[in-house]
């Protein structure tokens, strides 16, 4: 692993020099930020906090075509995915869900889809320095500058960009970019400690995971999901907006004779997405639908792939509208046990 | 098969046969179809309990059963019961129609450990359509297991499927075949009632048996409640899960039942699984 | 079940009507590209046998199950087509036409234009007819019975003709006698018949007739269900007359305390009446009624020591605590033959018809010639001091007719004729008056007007052309101040006796009728046809009819014409027993409606309630369509916001594909 | 947009007036521009107003819809929840940048052929004006 | 105005005590900071949470129809209790539109009244004022607000955070109540509609480009439709997949169609509470659309939803003198 510095003044260089690849990076969007793909010739400003939208769409479109075909014929057609893409910028915290994300797209049988666009994608972090206030990415196994998922973590240490590569892509990045670079030194890699380190001690929410995972089967029928349930509104909003959220909807559209199969984000907060079509629904209430969620994220995915599948982005419980918080869930979960 | 190739892309079958094993508002029809690609045709291989994702292109797909058994030939089947827009447009198809197919899905019963016990299928309307392999299988591999009790009921005479099969299963030696139906009616010869109430009926002995049950969730309920009562234990009893699915390989999520994905740790479970699992019978 | 769409698309050429504009044969290897077409084809006349015969031998042969002709109009041939197919086994109502002969071929010049334009209808048909469903045309059976609102020369007339056909009627008139406005009339023109004597048989017929229940007197309070199965009540009103006691002698209203103090109706208020009165003396049925408003006993409580009728009454008819009654029935169809209203001569001011006695109306004038007028058929004008003749006379036609100002564009169709009657009969009555006529236009079109109207003008009567803007009393005269349009002069006519040629209007209280029957008013608010021209005595309402001026101004001749067509339309379900109740009704998804009921609001039919189901053990409202009463027009589906009720063959799930079709398949 | 652009206009009429009116328009050979196709339903009421943003999504640059004159509904009162529906749904797609011109309502009852080819000439002629609907209109399938 | 905690708290235990009260939504003091989070109150201890504040803005109308109808074993009754609801001006107007469509009926329901000064925008006060984990409150003060949070008071001029749909309110008053809990507050001047206006000033080529930037941003989530009071299908058509009205993809043509058939879904209906604004986590200013619609129905139809619980509903009825200056 090498760690080199980038002055901040050559950063508009650096992302030209990026070009020719796709670049995503975050961009202001009304009072929002979300990931969009620069155009030619300009260089985002990276003083932010963190999206509304995870940068999940980058490996899992929100609507992805899957198959081409026409309709009447039995042919159908694959996507040639092809286009390298580096997304700058994203949060540890979301790189970390890539990550996590990855190990079920991978799990069993290969997500060609997701698996190919992971293969043509660069992640460049940046590590956090003013945490969000719903941040608690410490409390589930990740912080500031966690680098799991990432093939280069960016430290901003004032003047420079601290650039650190962990896998081949990264590396290779860096590689394409030697020019503008220089090798970092000791004191560098000392301030980043210190800038992570505060950053950490900023950290104001936490969450005790400590045995959630074992204990939730336990509670399956405690009062405390109706209670966390009642006011949710079934919204999609947690959901989609989580980065380690993948479900998904399979469908068909036509558009005259040209039609595709093709899938959408889905929500397990949905009442739709397990109902079968007799009407009957294994998850016929808003208790199951919000139960599940918890569930999958602190509980099976533990049990299939020994991770929590919660990154501690605080998405959720910044956007939820009505005050769902999963910081307290959990602690209600906790006090539960 | 084609292992390397995406998952997601369904081979098309030409269906060779179809017949209505039901009437009404949610007929069930039967497809016999065979795969367009030879290669396809050769790889393919399946085991009592799997299932497909069929469908038509520019309509969707949906999870159905694989209604026959791999010792039966080179052809699979399925019985579809009408319910919304993939059903309708499967409903269509007629022979010499292109159905698309992928899979085979889910895991299977565990025909090879069962080997050398007494075999009990206990089904109910549509629930057949996953017992109708393990019946062929066990009827092709006689030899190999301590014979066969079937149990079947449906609401009326017309709401039972594969009824042009029994017959000829009552000749078999090994193979004792009971339907039962809800009401009365005449020229029904067999018996009337409810499945849970025939099974305590013939009261079967557990020993040396494998249970195996399919059907409404009603009927399940009972019966594993009577099984348990004729002295099964957990683990002698298997049945399958029906969830709402998409991808058929674990990745779209919804057809999870607590930490289990049903599309692939299922659709068959041992009882003695399924009893811990919270969402089983939801 | 459902079974796989096989369609065949069958091509017109219509001669060349269609074949000359679009190019039928690419249209056919157009259409034989769409999904689910097995066949396609053309033919020089679709509609003739053969052709009917080619769609029949494909329905056979290859299985078809789903019908696109593309010809002419659905309007012309859909019955024809619809016909064809379920003769050969398919379903009626999986047919779909494409329009192109009216909408395509006639109007577009091009054959590029015709023939892509006709793919795209195709293409569209294609679409809707796979998805259509197959729909059962069901029959109930038909009251054989009949109401007749109303009982002026149109209700009796209808009346008559269905009770001569052997079936029931129940005659209802809100009035105390039958005859309407007929009775009020003198002689009728051109014929100058007596309308008295040509009337008053037909009212004793209507009362007489066996199978007719007169109902006078009364009103019908409430009409439910549908053609060939209307449930009414009728509310007869109390007379406090002992129907069936009374002789008509005539005691009573000659010992009335208030006897000859009210104006009478039938006289046009011309002449008095007791509380207790027959209208005249002709009426049917000859039973007195009391006044309730007027009639001391009834309105104040007492009536000297003993209610005078009473004493007087010999039969003891008099009954003081009578009450309103209520009658109920079932009858299979309606006909609504209310009449009109004449014109009030009021919302003229300008006419001074408020302010002269010596200017009245046409309606007014009838009743002063009459014989059995207030005035014995004198007419008499009160100079102020006497009694005298008039000297001056002076009509205005189209009064409160043609006219924006009040309201009323529309020709009243009788007044020039009755104006130049009344000019007539006052030539008869006073033969050296002066007599004017002011006009805009004299329509005489009717058989025998013209010659009646040349008569009138031999019989020295003049027709002035100008519309009078005022009139003003100067001295003891009437000045009518109008333009002479021909010569361009203004005039100022002074005369002694102004007849205002009131036109007709609809009647005041028509909404009642309205909305018992859910009725609506063409432009001029008399009630609508189901069409001007080809279903003049239809309504939009299926089974109710309409006869008379109820429908529009009209003559007697023209009116009693209308009451037979009438009749003879109301005796359709009657004689039939039955009657179809239209497919393409409205059905409701229970499951997915939201019980708010927007689609009960809409349903001009009140053909949607909202019921109580069980869903799941839950008790939800729910909406749900009564078929015999939907008419399958689709309004309550469109405010549905759930999409939960949807007229079938034209469900948004057929609809939007349609519009896939026209929209991407360029 | 170019002068020879000829927009696709899809137009709903009711069963008795618009469509009958329509239809005599062809008895009587009265010539109007071909590019508008006609979805017959029983009554302007059953038009949803979504029909008019489906059309438009689905590729037609403009849309008419067309009953009875109020008072001569066939159904009575249909064409007047029509209006209030249509005029609201078309003050919505206003504001939201839809061009006025590619929405018209109109009244043609039976008898009129002639306003109906005037009707037809005039929705052409706006849509034409307005050009190929670029807004929200479904785009090809793409990956 | 000072809405008595104690009286409010007082009666709501005393309502959520009756028997034929199954339980009762208000105000609670949410997780962190400024955040009010909805409080479904079922004895009379939990009504100690309840609050009421300037940072009420929740329309909690829409539990009234949110609840999923399960299904009642056989031999069992629904509980067919009342539900109690706390109600500001707006979120009333929901109670009585929702009589209108006979989403609820009038015995469902205990409607305790709020008269409300006015609530503000969170996101205008945490852009001044940022948020922190520990809580919050805030008052009305005269005419201002005062934030209260870490010991210090806050005095904050009532227009700069006023919330968008309050400055436009008509009804801070509840409209139908069963209990009110204080006085009526006095009307205030209404400001003008600038958001809309701005938009209707724009020709129309720059509306579109307007609302295609922020439809495009749309990710269907579903909470604008979610939260509204007034969309309480059991079964949304935008989700029905036969017939087809939108596609589930997302991009921007189906994400346009999704907010054209939800705003004229609620033509008529919309209650002007913007709470479809305030949850839309892609920021889509969904209020124009609906207010926009609001006041072409207020001008031109001399219509308002919610005000009066006997009208007959806008989308269902007509007069023939509606408009009709666009007609052909
Ligand atoms: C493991 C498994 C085996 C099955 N075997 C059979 C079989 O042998 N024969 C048979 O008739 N049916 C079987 N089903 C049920 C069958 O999948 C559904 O009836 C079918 O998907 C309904 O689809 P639709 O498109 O017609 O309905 P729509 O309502 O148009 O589609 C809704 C969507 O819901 C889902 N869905 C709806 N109901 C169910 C359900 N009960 N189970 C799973 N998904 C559902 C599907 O994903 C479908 O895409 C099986 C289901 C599973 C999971
Ligand atoms: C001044 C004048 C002169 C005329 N002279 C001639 C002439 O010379 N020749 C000629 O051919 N025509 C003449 N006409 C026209 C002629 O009067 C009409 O053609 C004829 O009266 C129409 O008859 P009708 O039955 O349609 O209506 P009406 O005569 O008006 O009868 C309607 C009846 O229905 C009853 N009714 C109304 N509403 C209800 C209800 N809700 N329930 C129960 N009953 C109800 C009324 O009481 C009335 O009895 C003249 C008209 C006028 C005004
Ligand atoms: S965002 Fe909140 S309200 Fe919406 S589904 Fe998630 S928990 Fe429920
Ligand atoms: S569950 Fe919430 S906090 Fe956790 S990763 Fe998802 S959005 Fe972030
Ligand atoms: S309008 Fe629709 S949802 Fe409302 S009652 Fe009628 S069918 Fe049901
Ligand atoms: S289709 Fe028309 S007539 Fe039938 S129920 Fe609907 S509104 Fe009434
Ligand atoms: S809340 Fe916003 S992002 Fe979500 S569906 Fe509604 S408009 Fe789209
Ligand atoms: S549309 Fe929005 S503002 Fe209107 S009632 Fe619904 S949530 Fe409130």
């Amino acid at each position: 692993m090498s760690a080199m510095l980038l002055n901040k003044e050559k950063w508009p260089e650096f992302v030209k020099m990026l070009a020719g690849k796709k670049v995503l990076a975050p961009q202001a969007d009304g009072d929002a930020m979300r990931f969009a793909a620069v155009a030619e010739g300009e260089a985002p400003a990276l003083d932010y906090n963190n999206t509304r939208v995870p940068p999940k769409g980058a490996l899992f479109p929100q609507t992805e075509t899957m198959l081409k075909f026409q309709s009447g014929s039995e042919q159908v057609e694959e996507p040639q995915l092809d286009q390298e893409t580096v997304v700058l910028g994203l949060r540890p915290c979301d790189a970390r869900a890539m990550a996590i994300v990855e190990k079920l797209f991978k799990w069993d049988i290969d997500d060609p889809y997701f698996v190919r666009r992971r293969d043509l994608t660069t992640l460049v972090g940046l590590a956090c320095i003013e945490p969000g206030m719903n941040c608690f990415c410490s409390s589930v196994g990740g912080g500031p500058a966690s680098t799991e998922g990432l093939d280069m973590l960016m430290v901003d240490l004032g003047e420079n960009y601290l650039l650190e590569a962990f896998t081949e892509k990264g590396e290779a990045l860096l590689a394409e970019t030697k020019d503008l670079l220089e090798e970092a030194g000791d004191v560098q890699l000392k301030e980043k400690e210190k800038v992570v380190g505060d950053a950490e001690q900023k950290i104001k929410r936490k969450v005790d995971t400590e045995g959630v995972p074992e204990g939730l089967p336990g509670l399956w029928e405690d009062p405390l999901w109706q209670k966390v349930s009642a006011s949710c509104l079934g919204c999609g909003t947690c959901t989609y907006l989580c980065p380690t959220c993948h479900c998904f909807d399979i469908q068909d559209e036509t558009e005259g004779f040209d039609a595709r199969r093709c899938r959408m984000w889905d929500s397990c907060m949905f009442d739709e997405y397990t109902m079968h079509t007799s009407g009957h629904n294994p998850r016929p209430t808003r208790r199951e639908r919000t139960r599940n969620r918890i569930n999958h994220k602190y509980g099976y995915y533990v049990d299939k792939f020994d991770v929590i599948a919660c990154v501690g982005c605080g998405r959720c419980t910044n956007l939820c509208p009505v005050n769902i918080d999963i910081i307290e869930t959990i602690r209600q979960v906790k006090e539960a046990l | 098969m084609k292992t390397n190739t995406n998952p997601y892309i369904p081979y098309p079958a030409t269906v060779e046969e179809t017949w209505y094993e039901t009437g009404g508002d949610r007929c069930i029809k039967t497809f016999k179809v065979v795969f367009d690609d030879e290669e396809v045709r050769e790889e393919w291989s399946h085991l009592p309990g799997q299932c497909a994702m069929i469908g038509v292109l520019g309509v969707g797909e949906s999870m159905i059963s694989i209604s026959c058994s791999p010792t039966e030939g080179k052809f699979l089947r399925f019985s579809v019961m009408l319910m919304g827009k993939v059903t309708r447009a499967l409903h269509q198809l007629e022979p010499g129609d292109k159905m698309m197919v992928r899979g085979p899905y889910g895991n299977s019963f565990p025909v090879d450990e069962w080997q050398g016990k007494k075999i009990l299928t206990i089904g109910g309307g549509i629930g057949q359509a996953p017992l109708r392999p393990i019946v062929e299988y066990v009827k092709a591999n006689q030899d190999k297991y301590d014979g066969l009790t079937m149990i079947y009921g449906a609401r009326t005479s017309n709401d039972l499927c594969f009824k042009g099969e029994f017959e000829e299963m009552s000749k078999c030696d090994d193979l004792a075949c009971h339907l039962t139906i809800d009401v009365e009616e005449e020229d029904w010869e067999h018996n009337v009632g409810f499945v849970p109430q025939m099974l305590l009926d013939l009261n079967p002995s557990p020993e040396n048996t494998i249970a195996i049950t399919c059907g409404p969730p009603i009927m399940i309920r009972f019966v594993l409640e009577n099984l348990k009562k004729l002295g099964f234990e957990d683990d002698q009893i298997y049945t399958t899960l029906e969830n709402r699915m998409k991808c058929g390989i674990g990745k779209c999520g919804r057809c999870n039942a607590g930490n289990m994905y049903v599309c692939k740790d299922g659709p068959v479970f041992n009882y003695a699984v399924l009893k811990e699992i919270p969402e089983a019978f939801a | 079940m459902t079974e796989k769409p096989k369609v065949g698309v069958y091509i017109c050429h219509c001669g060349i009507n269609i074949s000359s504009t679009v190019d039928v044969d690419a249209v056919a290897e157009f259409a034989k590209k769409l999904p689910n077409v097995e066949v396609a084809r053309t033919y020089s006349y679709m509609c003739s046998d053969p052709g009917q015969v080619l769609i029949k031998k494909d329905i056979e042969e290859q299985g078809l199950n789903r019908i696109v002709v593309a010809s002419c109009s659905p309007r012309m041939h859909e019955p024809t087509f619809r016909k064809a197919i379920s003769e050969a086994g398919v379903n009626p109502y999986f047919l779909e036409m494409a329009n192109i002969r009216e909408q395509c071929s006639w109007v577009h010049e091009e054959m590029e234009e015709g023939t892509a334009k006709a793919e795209k209808l195709v293409g569209a048909s294609v679409a809707k007819v796979r998805l259509l469903e197959a729909l059962e045309t069901k029959e109930v059976d038909a009251e054989p019975a009949a109401l007749v609102i109303g009982a002026g020369i149109a209700g009796i007339q209808s009346a008559l003709d269905i009770a001569d056909a052997g079936f029931k009627v129940y005659l209802v008139e809100k009035t105390p006698s039958v005859g309407g406005r007929m009775a009020q009339l003198d002689k009728t023109f051109p014929t100058l018949d007596c309308s008295a004597c040509i009337l008053t048989p037909k009212m004793v017929d209507a009362a007489s007739h066996p199978n007719i229940e007169l109902l006078s007197y009364s009103e019908v309070e409430e009409v439910t269900g549908f053609v060939g199965n209307f449930d009414v009540k009728v509310r007869k009103k109390a007379r406090y007359v002992d129907f069936n006691k009374c002789t008509g002698c005539g005691d009573c209203a000659k010992e009335c305390r208030v006897k000859d103090r009210f104006p009478n109706e039938f006289d046009q208020g011309l002449g008095k009446r007791s509380a207790i009165y027959l209208p005249f003396p002709q009426a049917v049925p000859a039973k007195y009624t009391i006044d309730a408003e007027n009639c001391l006993f009834l309105s104040k409580g007492k009536c000297g020591k003993n209610p005078k009728c009473q004493e007087v009454c010999g039969a003891e008819a008099i009954d003081f605590e009578q009450k309103d009654e209520f009658v109920e029935f079932k009858v299979g169809a309606i006909i609504v033959a209310t009449g009109f209203d004449p014109f009030d001569a009021s919302r003229k001011p300008e006419y001074g018809y408020d302010d002269y006695p010596n200017v009245i109306t046409g309606m007014e004038m009838e009743r002063l010639v009459s014989a059995s007028g207030p005035t014995e058929g004198k007419i008499k004008i009160f100079n102020g001091e006497e009694e005298i003749e008039p000297k001056e006379v002076a009509l205005i036609k189209c009064v409160g007719s043609r006219d924006e100002s009040v309201g009323n564009e529309y020709c009243s169709r009788v007044c020039c004729m009755y104006v130049a009657k009344q000019a007539h009969l006052i030539r008869d009555k006073l033969p050296d008056a002066n007599i004017r006529i002011y006009y805009m236009d004299v329509r005489a079109f009717g058989k025998g007007f013209e010659e009646f109207y040349d008569r009138v003008r031999r019989e020295n009567v003049r027709y002035i052309r100008g519309n009078p803007s005022e009139i003003f009393k100067r001295g003891n005269k009437l000045v009518v101040k109008v333009e002479d349009t021909l010569t361009s002069r203004p005039l100022e006519d002074e005369v002694d006796l102004v007849v205002l040629g009131v036109g007709l209007e609809p009647r005041a209280d028509m909404r009642e009728v309205m909305d018992l029957l859910r009725l609506s008013q063409s432009p001029d608010r008399f009630f609508l046809e189901a069409h001007p021209k080809l279903r003049p005595v239809d309504t939009a309402t299926d089974g109710v009819f309409l006869a008379g001026c109820a429908q529009g101004p009209k003559d007697i001749p023209d009116t009693v014409a209308q009451a037979k067509g009438a009749a003879a339309s109301a005796m359709i379900p009657l004689a039939r027993g039955k009657v179809t109740i239209n497919a393409q009704v409205a059905i409701v998804n229970e499951a997915t409606c939201r019980g708010c009921g927007f689609c009960v609001n809409i349903c001009p039919y009140t053909a949607i309630e909202l019921v109580t189901v069980n869903r799941f053990g839950n008790e939800v409202e729910v909406a749900r369509v009564n078929e015999a009463l939907c008419k399958g027009c689709g309004s309550c589906s469109a405010a549905c916001l759930s999409d939960s009720i949807q007229p079938k063959s034209f469900r948004d799930s057929q609809i939007l594909p349609q519009i896939a079709a026209l929209g991407v398949m360029k | 947009m170019s002068a020879n652009f000829e927009p696709n206009v899809v137009a709903f009429l009711c069963n008795w007036c618009s469509y009958a009116g329509a239809d005599l328009a062809g008895t009587s050979r009265v010539n109007y521009p071909s590019n508008i196709q006609i979805i017959r339903v029983m009554c302007s009421g059953r038009v949803n107003p979504l029909y008019v943003m489906n059309a438009l999504q689905q590729g037609a640059d403009g849309v008419l819809v067309s009953g009875c004159h109020p008072g001569d509904c066939h159904y009575m009162e249909g064409n007047y929840y029509a209006r209030r529906r249509l005029g609201m749904l078309k003050d919505l797609m206003e504001f939201v940048g839809v061009d006025p011109k590619r929405f018209h309502m109109s009244w043609v009852s039976a008898s009129e052929g002639h306003k109906w080819k005037e009707v037809v000439e005039k929705t052409v002629e706006d849509a034409k004006e307005a050009g190929p609907f670029e807004g929200f209109r479904r785009r090809k399938i793409e990956w | 105005m000072k809405m008595d905690l104690e009286q409010l708290r007082k009666t709501a235990a005393e309502v959520v005590s009756r028997d034929d009260v199954r339980y009762l939504v208000g105000w609670k003091q949410g997780t962190y900071g400024y955040r009010v989070a909805p409080g479904f109150i079922e004895d009379a201890a939990g009504a100690a949470e309840l609050i009421f504040s300037p940072l009420c803005t929740a329309n909690l109308a829409t539990y009234l129809t949110l609840a999923e109808q399960l299904p009642v074993p056989r031999g069992e009754e629904p509980d067919d209790r009342k539900v109690a609801l706390m109600v500001k001006g707006c979120d009333s107007r929901a109670v009585v539109q929702l009589l209108v469509e006979k989403g609820i009926e009038r015995d469902d329901v205990v409607v305790i009244g709020c008269p409300c000064p006015g609530v503000i925008d969170a996101d205008l006060l945490a852009e001044k004022y940022p948020e922190t984990e520990d809580l919050a409150e805030m008052k009305w003060d005269g005419e201002d607000f005062l934030l209260i949070h870490g010991g210090e008071e806050t005095k904050i001029a009532r227009d700069e955070l006023l919330a968008e749909k309050c400055r436009l309110c008509r009804y801070p008053n509840p409209i139908i109540s069963d209990i009110m809990l204080d006085q009526e507050v006095e009307t205030w001047e209404l400001a003008e509609d600038e958001g809309v206006q701005e938009i209707e000033g724009k020709d129309v080529d720059e509306r579109a480009d307007y609302w295609a930037e922020q439809f495009e941003k749309c990710i269907r989530c579903y909470s604008c439709r979610n939260v509204c009071p007034l969309c309480y299908c059991q079964d949304c058509v935008l989700d029905r997949l036969n017939p087809t009205w939108v596609n589930r993809s997302v991009n921007f043509s189906e994400n346009t169609a999704f907010n054209i058939a939800r705003a004229f879904h609620l033509a008529g209906r919309c209650i002007e509470c913007g709470e479809c604004e305030r949850v839309c986590p892609a920021n889509i200013p969904l209020g124009k659309l609906n207010r926009k619609l609001a006041r072409e129905v207020r001008d031109k139809y001399g219509f308002e939803a919610g005000v009066d619980p006997e009208a007959e509903p806008f989308q269902a009825s007509f007069k023939p003198d509606d408009p009709e200056d666009f007609i052909l």
